[in-house]
Order: structure tokens, then C-alpha cells, then sequence
């Protein structure tokens, strides 16, 4: 991989993170409605895998959405907007947190429904597949997704017709408040893609390097028509489930451990060490960022709330 | 004019709209090899037509099926899947429900999603419970979704190609029953819109609103309610949802009397939506109780004495009739 | 009396039984550790009490959590399992209506299936329309199946207590607004009937029907209604299936004018059912059209002015109430 | 294992191949409503699990349960009545041919929504493990179930919480009128068990002393507390789908090659080379077991239709 694309992951993290974080705050003030669920720690996954992908390739995403939204392109402002209920966000406040969709940016839908997403990229990568239309559809979904009867089906179906499917695992150790050890006996999500005969990869979700590669692999197999891949990326959650879940399911030690290996850090670290960037541009970028999370929020705030009729609206084409 | 059952009529809405329209294809268990070779069956042929690509016999896994619409529906296509009988509408609701019904107005109106979910439905075939069950009030409780369940071969035939052309998710049910007689249909390209009910038969007394295969059932009445000079009128809903309610209350402000006839469990079923709707707003109208002639609330039993007891028939409805003709 | 939240109401009614009863058992996700450490939550403490054996978390996995409860009923355990929102009660389904609902009366009348079914249900909590989608209108037009709402923390208590000691599939559904708020409950153990509705006020004009959470809503109609002279007489369904008709019957043929309000969507909804009813064993006693007070058929929406816009509320009711106090 | 068994088996199976082909000889003639699926060629399943099972031991069944019902010592005469739809049979002719259930032989559910036992089975195994009861489940199901998602839930969690289930996937090439390689790309099922860490084995579903070996072995497992097994057993559908499909997808040959590795004929040529057995025994025996089943077709007409308003009964306990 080559430096100025690393950076451009590494960028992509801390937009994620300081908007994550920003969120982190804006709940405990009580500023935003409904329950948020973000994906600190995670950032490597999203920012791999969007990394690889084309702007006309879908991502279908998941409760832990925010990451992929912003890793795809999507707007800030429209997805801080849509956070706080208002009118101008991307889907009117309908959505709010937990279902946004970017159709600007092919994150075509949202489901909070888990494991929901996943037979709907096996019809979006029907839909690649019968357009030969050359792009190809990234599901995102929990460990805990897993276990639903829709990744069995999906990932059959998937595998049966060659789709140019990516079904990324995002593997979190958590469900909820179930470790992985308390919601299946296998050690690796990975490994159940043999009874599809699909490749299943693990990587390090950490090392958004290692995410990169092995979408960009799985993507090339996609687009030869050899098929869709599993890859389960190993993270962690460093947050609890949702922002008002207060962890103590979670041993300290474990959070710690973790966030020992900060995927953002890892990858500022290696930029510094090659000297593709210096400390002082790191604090520029810092300081571009918060700056865009800050206008962000301002955008959101400022922003009307939807006329309580405007609920009457969308519902049919 | 052909003389086509509907199950042919099914078939050939389906074709035409695929030769005319390259984004529609078809999903399901056996749509395209099945374990039924009849002529009179919905999708038959059209495996040779269209080929593989067009026509995707899929496993048996509704879910996905379902969400395998969803998806590609999205993205413009225009899939028409099939769930093999209704009670597996169980099966693939969560995609239906949660996500084809709700996931344009989660996008604030940016997307749609353009697909059909046909089903089978219906009792009278000794199958039991688990393979007839009626849960159209189902569909028809779930905003998002159309809901569109034709009581003749002609109706299905412009409704399904309204269906396909449609830019929402339409649940089409198709009784079996109605599968195997043929009756005429016109063989042009031709529409019937979603949301339009239609007077099957004009009438003084009585309306009886009903759909799908109890249509014929409620024809079976004119004849005999004729004798005792009652005249009802017919209204076929023909859609569920959105539900038409003018044609509705314009024959209930007419006639001062109505009787819903549905295959369905009694409770719970849709006929409560019409009654409830005549009590709404055509109360001032009513001459007599409102009156629902349905299934009991059973599931649909094997047995051929039993099954037969289950379904609704003309018995009943002229009974209910002559009751609130006399009220 | 104790003043506790329905939350805590279930709590101690599931604590009770497990106590009472050694074939009792739980499942569901994160009922044991969960996300929400809050000693308001209906499954707090239990596993503390009762260990790993008897309080089970389980994978995300809908279907084979209902069909855990199918099995293990079978064979004389009474378990009782956790559909975490109503939504998912899609995926959990073909296991509760073609399994649980079905499997007695397939078996000719051998088996029983003593299962619970838990759900979490109402909108009001920010979380739009994939945890928010009240479907008890589904589960009720399923014969075999009994369905309980309960309204107060009271009869949370009592009718969890009798659905865990009923030999049938009971679908038992707890709207989270009444998790938080404390209301008097006896301490005792007392069980309340399924299948009886219960008249919680009273009143000579009109019969507001309702159930769950909306319960609240028909109390604050109350005051401003009988400031313009308008007595409501307020009753509590509890229970939708077995329905019972007569408590229903006798106050609207007391009123004269009923009113149904309910927070799903109207189209299909319950209401539906109430209404019909009326419309049909208590036509002669109506002096007004029927109303129903329900959410617009739409999604539930995120943002907190048009979730409210959803919700019905008092000001809705009164309206309905005044416009036919008039008529 | 003994010649003694090896007889019971090869007996089982004959009475299940001979009431089946009266079914046929039944439907062929209107004699029997409804749509009736038979399992001639599956035998040696059936015979070889339940003659592995006692009879506290439990079987859950799908739409091709004759042989099941049977093998578990079902009474033929209740099992014919019910398919007549005769108040007699063993659900008052509520269930018919594809939903019997005999609790007396705790075949306890018989579900013909494809996939819908599986999840059942979890739970009569859970049932069994919380009572301490030292009994097993058993589920039967075909290759076009294993792509159900309830499969999939079903699995993860009897092994997670190693219950003493028996998952037995019937195999017979056909899945309606899809082939196996129509509906996935795994070539056995069997494979999918890693993705459980369960054991999956595949035996050779028309050898029934194979199929009882895989039993025993799986319910010791089960009751050494070590949890579930998939066995799935490699066979073959003679017959179409149902008795109203004519096979028109299915190559005669193939047919043809199957035929000729009858299940029943196996055991009988091992027990005669065996000499546990004479000809004049095999027919002294086919006269028996013609005999009953002729007797319970009389049965089966002799008997009254159910009432119709027995229909409202039965719902509620
Ligand atoms: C069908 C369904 N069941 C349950 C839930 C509640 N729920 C939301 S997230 C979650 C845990 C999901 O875990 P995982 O898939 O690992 O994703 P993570 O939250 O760890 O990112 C659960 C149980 C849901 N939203 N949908
Ligand atoms: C949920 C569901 N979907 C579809 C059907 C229709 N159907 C009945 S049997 C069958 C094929 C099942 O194949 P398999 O599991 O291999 O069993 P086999 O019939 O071969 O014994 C199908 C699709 C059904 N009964 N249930
Ligand atoms: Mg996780
Ligand atoms: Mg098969």
C-alpha cells in the first residue's frame, strides 16, 4: 500500500473517531434523542474496507453504522443532522441514528434489524450481477449477526450464485452483553464459510492495512466472477453496546487491552515513522477535523425540526 | 376473449411483462423446475422462455428470497418472488415487513423498492394447517406494503401487471382455488389499478364485500337470495391496502346493509377493518348489523369433512343475509 | 401495597413462578447479563437468583429462541422466552403461529405447548420503526394462541402469573412506557383470568375500549371530558385473544357509543376487531358511529416531533369522544 | 451388530417399504385426500436411527414421516386412518399424512414447514438435559431444510449449550425438484457441522446398520453430556416428491442406479449369506407384514369421518 492511501485510511479513522466521540459527549449532555450506538475502537474496519471499494460498489450497513456511513463518503453534516432527529439530515429525520441511508453515496440501506442486512446484498449484488454492472455489494454485520438465520441463508444463496458479494463479520467479542463464548461454541465466524464453500478470511480488524487487503481480494474475486468471501475482522468495542449501556459486563482490563492496540494510533504511528507525515500536519489534521465534527453539530442545531405531518410523507413511491 | 384459468392468467401476465421489461426476473422454490409440470400453474413455461438468468429457482430459504428482492429492487431492478404457500409468509416477513415496507420511508423518500411478493394461498386442498392459512390482514396491518388479492383469472392478470409496474413492495396472493377453471380473460396487454374495488354486481338490499376465491362464493348466493327477492350487491375489494374505501361506503350508503365474506379466521381478519369502517362512516346508513361470514377460529384441519367445515360457504352467507334483511 | 413499575411488576411475577415452580425457565438475549444493568428492567436480578440453568442468554437467533419454547413445552417444561422488540417478533414467527398456535391441535389434542412468550413493544423511545411496531393485531387473528397486553404494573403481575400457569402458547406483551413509572401492586401472589376484559372506570356516556399503555392515555381524557359533562366508561381489554366480547357488549349496549383506541396503526388494527363487534351484536344499542383513535399508517418515525405526531393521544380521544357525544 | 438386530432392521424398513407402496397403489387409485409424500428408498434411515433410540428417546419429523412414525413403533393403523383423515387416526384427522404426531412413541411433532422441526428439537433436548432425563432428540430433516436459517439457529445453540440432540439431515439428492447442486455449492452437508465446533458425519443413508452405528455413536455423545451430532446419510427418493409429481426432473437412470442398491434388499441378502434367515422365512415374514398392512387400510376405511364441528375442538388446552 502505498503511503498518500494509508494516510487517506488514516484520515478517514480520525474523522470517525472524533465524530464518534463528539457523540460520546453530545449523550451524556443529553443532546440527542434516542439510543446511539457507536463503533469506537472499530474505525480500522470501516476505513479498510471502504478503502477498497469504488463509489458505485453498495454497502449495506448495520446498528453500528456511523463508521461505514463516514467511510463512504457520506456527509457529516447530513449524517449529524439525521443523528439529531432533524429535518435536514439525510433521511428527514426518519431514520435518526440507527437506520441512515446515504443513497448519495451507495450506503443504500441501514437495518437495525440484526443480521437484516444481509439478504438484502445478496439482492444488490443480484441486482451487480444481472446489470454486469462491474461493482460489488459489502454487507455489514456483527458477530452476534451471525447466529441469525438470514447469514445462513444469505451466504448459501450467495455462494450458490456466484454473487459478487463481501460479507464483513465485524467480530466486536460482544453481542450485546454476550461474549462470543456465550453466543456460539466456534472460535472463528470465518470458519462457517466451508459450509458454502466460500472463502473465509480473519483478519486483524484492528490493522486497517489488513482489512484493506483482503477487501481488495475479495473484491478482484467479485469482479472475476469467482464469487463472494467471508472476512471476519477481529475488534473490539471500546464503548458499551449503545451510549447509555454502562460496561459492567466488560472487564476493565480487557477495555484497556484493547485500546492499547488503537487502530488509529497504529496507523499514525506507521505514517510518522515513515515520515509520510510530520507531528505538526498530524495536529492540522486534528484540528480540520474537529473542526468538520464541530460544524457538524453546529449544522444539526441549527437545523428545523421536521413538521410533526411531514411523518405522513415517504411512505409509498 | 381467451378462456384461461388463473393460474395461465398469471403466467401470462408474467410473461408479457417480461418480454417487455428486461429488469424483471423471477425467485423462488421452484418457479422455474417444479415438482408440478401442469400448464395451469402460475410459472409454467417460463423457464424455457427466459431462461435461468430470468427465472432463479432458488433454495429453500424464504428469508433471503425475500430479502434477495429487497436488494435488488433497490438497485431498479423489478423482482417478482414467490412464497410458496402463506404460511411461510412467516418466514420471509422480517424482510418484508421490516425492511420492504419501512426501508423508503427510513430513506426520507430516496429510495424505493419495486418489487412483488406473490404467494399461494388458500384452503381446500387437504394439505392442513401448516400449508393453508390466510394472513392477508397480515400484510394489510403493514403500512409500506400494497396488498392485492384478485378473485378472478381477468382481475389477476391486469393486477399483476400492475403490480410489476408499480414502484412499492405488492403483496399478490393468489388462491389455488381459482388456479384450475378456466373463465375469460381478455387477451390484450391491459392494467387494472391498485387501490380500486369493483362492483362485481350491482344490487339493491345488501352489500357483501368480499375477495380472492370467496368472490365465487358470494356469486353463488345471487341466485338463491333472488328467489326470496333479495338483490345484493358485490363488492370485490380486490386490493387490501391501500383499501378503497368510496366504493366501499358508497354501496353501504346505498344498500343500508353489509356482509364481509372472507376465507380467513374470524378474528383478527380484515372483514373487521370493513365493518369497523361501515360503523365509521357509514353508520347513519346501516339498517341492520353489520355481519361477517368467515372461517371459524381454527386452523384449517385435514380431513375433508372437517376442511370442508372450515371454509365459508353460500350457506352462510345467505343465512347471514336473510338475517339482517330481516332485522 | 408496593409501588413498583410494571418492569419490576414482571420481575416479580417471573421470580415468583420460578420460585413456585421448578418447570419454569427463561431464554431470551441479554435477559440474564444485559445492556441495561437497571433494577427497573422486567428480567433484573433473575439470573443472580435462579443461575445459568434457569435464565438463559441466548444467541440472536428469534426463530430457535420460540422454538426452544416449543419443544420444551412439549415436553412439560413452561418456559418462558424474551422476543426482545415487537418487530422481531417477524423473525420468531413461523415458530409461534405454524408451531406453537398449531402443534395441539395437530396433535388431535395430545400435546400442550405451556409456553410464554415475552414481548417488548411501544413506540415512544427514539428508536424508530425497526424496534418500535406494535403487532398484536398479528398475533390475535391467530386461533391457538392467547395474547395479554397488560395496562398496569398490577395486572402485569397477575396476568404473567396466570399466562405462565396456562397449558397454552400465551404471547404476553409489555409496552416499555410502563417500565419506568411505579403504580401501586399487592405484594401477595394473586393471579388475574386471562380472556376477562376489565372495566377500569366506570361512566354513562361513552365505552372507550383500549389496552396496554393507551390505558393511561383514555385516564387523562377523563377530567377535561367530564368537565363538558361527558362520563367515559374505560375498558381495559388485558387480553385480546380470547376476547372477551362480553364485557365489551354490555358497556357499549350501556353507552350506546363506543370509542377504541389503541397505539398501532389503524389500518388491520385490533381496533378493527372491537369495532366489528360492535357493529354487529350491539347494532341496536349504538346511538353514534364508532370511532377509533389509533396511529396514522405509517412506520413509527425517529425524530422526536414526529414520533410524537404518531403517538395518539388524550387530545386525539377527546376529539373522537366529543364528535360523537354530539352526533 | 447382531444378526437379532440386523433382522428387527431389515424388518422395520420392509413394513415401512410395504405400507408405503400400498399408499402409491392407494393414491393411484383417489383412494386418499391431500397430497401424500413418501419416503421408498429411505428406508434404511428411519430403521437405522429409531432402531438406535429407546422409547423415551424422542423423534421430531418433517412431511416425509411415515418411515419415522414406523420405525418408532408408531401403530400402522392410527398412522393410515390419519392420513384417510378418519377420526381414529392418531390426530382425529386433523393432521393428515404430513403432520402426524404419536406421543405414545414420543414422535412428539411431525412439521411440514421445511426446517421447522429443528429449532423444536432444541428444545426437547434442552427439556431432557434440565431433567436430567438420559434421553435423547432426534430430528429428521432433508438437505433442502439444511438451507433454512432455522438450521443454521438451531444448530449454533444445541452446541453451544450441549444438549443431547441428534440432528439427522436425510439426504436424498432432491430438494422438491431442485438438485442438490441447485440449491448449494457445498457438496455435504455434513461440512456445515465445523461452524458449530459439532461433529458432522456422513454415512451411507441406504446401509441402515451404517445409519444405527452413527446413531449409537452420536446418542453416547448426547448422553455423555458432550453434546449434539449432524449425521447426514447419503440416500435416495425413489418416488417424486409427492405421489402427484411425475418425475420429469428426474433422470430414470438415476433412478435406475438407486434402485439398485435397495435398502431393503441389502439386509435381506446380508441375513440370508448370514443364514439368521431362510426364503421361506423372508416370505412367511412378507406375508406378515402385508397382512397388517392390509389391516390397516380396513382399519383406516372401516373408520367413521370425524364430525365436522369436530373441527372447533382441540385448539386450547
Ligand atoms: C433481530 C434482532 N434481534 C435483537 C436485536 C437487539 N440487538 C441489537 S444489537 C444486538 C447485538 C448484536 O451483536 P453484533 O451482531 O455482534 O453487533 P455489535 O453490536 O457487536 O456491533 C442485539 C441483540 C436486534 N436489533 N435485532
Ligand atoms: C418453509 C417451507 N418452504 C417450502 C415448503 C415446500 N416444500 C415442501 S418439501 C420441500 C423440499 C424439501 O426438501 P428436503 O428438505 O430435501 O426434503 P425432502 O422432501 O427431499 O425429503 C419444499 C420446498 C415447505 N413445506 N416449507
Ligand atoms: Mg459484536
Ligand atoms: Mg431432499
Amino acid at each position: 500500500m502505498t503511503s498518500q492511501k494509508k494516510y487517506e485510511l488514516y484520515r478517514g479513522m480520525l474523522l470517525i473517531r472524533r465524530f464518534e466521540e463528539k457523540l460520546t459527549e453530545l449523550c451524556a449532555g443529553g443532546k440527542v434523542p434516542g439510543m446511539v450506538i457507536l463503533c469506537t475502537g472499530q474505525e480500522a474496519v470501516a476505513a479498510g474496507v471502504c478503502g477498497a471499494l469504488e463509489k458505485e460498489d453498495v454497502i449495506i450497513s448495520n446498528h453500528r453504522s456511523h463508521g461505514h456511513l463516514l467511510a463512504k463518503g457520506a456527509d457529516p453534516n447530513l449524517i449529524m443532522a439525521e443523528i439529531y432527529g432533524k429535518s435536514t439530515g439525510y433521511n428527514k429525520g426518519k431514520s435518526g441514528t440507527l437506520h441512515i441511508a446515504a443513497p448519495e453515496v451507495n450506503a443504500l440501506c441501514t437495518t437495525t434489524v440484526v443480521g437484516g442486512g444481509i439478504p438484502i446484498v445478496v439482492g444488490t449484488a443480484f441486482a451487480q450481477q444481472y446489470n454486469k454492472s462491474g461493482s460489488v455489494s459489502v454487507c455489514f454485520f456483527g458477530n452476534g449477526a451471525a447466529d441469525e438465520g438470514s447469514f445462513h441463508e444469505s451466504l448459501n444463496m450467495a455462494a450458490l450464485w456466484n454473487l459478487p458479494a463481501i460479507f464483513i463479520c465485524e467480530n466486536n467479542v460482544y453481542s450485546g452483553a454476550q461474549r462470543m463464548e456465550d453466543h456460539t461454541k466456534v472460535k472463528d465466524i470465518a470458519t462457517r464459510a466451508i459450509g458454502y464453500d466460500m472463502p473465509g478470511v480473519v483478519v486483524d480488524g484492528n490493522d486497517a492495512v489488513a482489512v484493506y487487503n483482503a477487501t481488495v481480494e475479495a473484491r478482484e474475486r467479485c469482479l472475476a466472477g469467482e464469487g463472494p468471501t467471508l472476512i471476519e475482522c477481529k475488534t473490539y468495542r471500546w464503548r458499551g453496546h449503545g451510549e447509555s449501556d454502562h460496561q459492567v459486563y466488560q472487564p476493565k482490563d480487557e477495555i484497556a487491552c484493547w485500546m492499547e492496540r488503537c487502530p488509529v494510533e497504529k496507523l499514525q504511528k506507521e505514517l510518522l515513522d515513515e515520515g509520510f507525515i510530520t507531528r505538526q500536519e498530524v495536529l492540522e489534521l486534528e484540528n480540520e477535523i474537529n473542526k468538520a465534527v464541530e460544524e457538524s453539530v453546529r449544522f444539526a442545531e441549527d437545523s428545523p425540526w421536521p413538521a410533526p405531518e411531514d411523518a405522513l410523507e415517504d411512505i409509498y413511491a | 376473449m381467451q378462456n384461461i384459468s388463473m393460474g395461465q392468467a398469471v403466467a401470462q401476465a408474467l410473461s408479457e411483462e417480461m418480454r417487455r421489461d428486461p429488469s424483471v426476473f423471477m425467485a423462488g422454490e421452484g418457479i422455474g423446475v417444479g415438482i408440478h409440470d401442469s400448464p395451469l400453474m402460475p410459472t409454467y413455461g417460463l423457464l424455457q422462455e427466459f431462461g435461468p438468468g430470468r427465472v432463479k429457482d432458488t433454495p429453500v430459504s424464504e428469508a433471503v428470497i425475500a430479502g434477495l428482492a429487497v436488494g435488488a429492487s433497490v438497485l431498479g431492478l423489478r423482482p417478482v418472488v414467490e412464497v410458496m404457500f402463506f404460511p411461510f409468509f412467516t418466514l420471509a416477513s422480517d424482510q418484508i415487513v421490516n425492511h420492504a415496507a419501512k426501508l423508503r420511508y427510513l430513506s426520507g423518500g430516496k429510495s424505493a423498492f419495486p418489487m412483488v411478493v406473490r404467494i399461494k394461498a388458500g384452503a381446500g386442498f387437504g394439505a392442513g394447517c401448516q400449508h393453508s392459512h390466510n394472513l392477508e390482514a397480515w400484510a394489510a396491518h403493514c403500512p409500506g406494503l400494497k396488498v392485492v388479492m384478485p378473485g378472478t383469472a381477468a382481475d389477476a392478470k391486469g393486477l399483476l401487471k400492475s403490480a410489476i409496474r408499480d414502484d412499492n413492495p405488492v403483496i399478490f396472493i393468489e388462491d389455488m382455488g381459482l388456479y384450475f377453471f378456466p373463465t375469460p380473460v381478455p387477451e390484450e396487454d391491459y392494467t387494472i389499478p391498485i387501490g380500486v374495488a369493483d362492483v362485481k354486481k350491482p344490487g339493491r338490499d345488501v352489500t357483501v364485500v368480499t375477495w380472492s376465491k370467496m368472490l365465487g362464493t358470494a356469486f353463488k348466493a345471487v341466485g338463491p337470495l333472488a328467489k326470496d327477492g333479495i338483490d345484493i350487491e358485490i363488492v370485490d375489494l380486490r386490493t387490501l391496502l391501500p383499501l378503497d374505501k368510496e366504493t366501499i361506503l358508497n354501496s353501504v350508503r346505498k344498500t343500508g346493509r353489509l356482509v364481509v365474506l372472507h376465507e380467513a379466521t374470524r378474528t383478527g381478519g380484515f372483514g373487521g377493518e370493513i365493518a369497523a369502517l361501515a360503523a365509521e362512516e357509514a353508520f347513519e346508513a346501516l339498517k341492520a348489523p353489520v355481519k361477517r361470514v368467515t372461517a371459524p377460529d381454527i386452523p384449517v384441519p385435514f380431513s375433508p369433512p372437517l376442511e370442508k367445515f372450515y371454509l365459508p360457504d353460500e350457506a352462510q352467507l345467505i343465512q347471514a343475509i336473510k338475517d339482517i334483511v330481516k332485522a
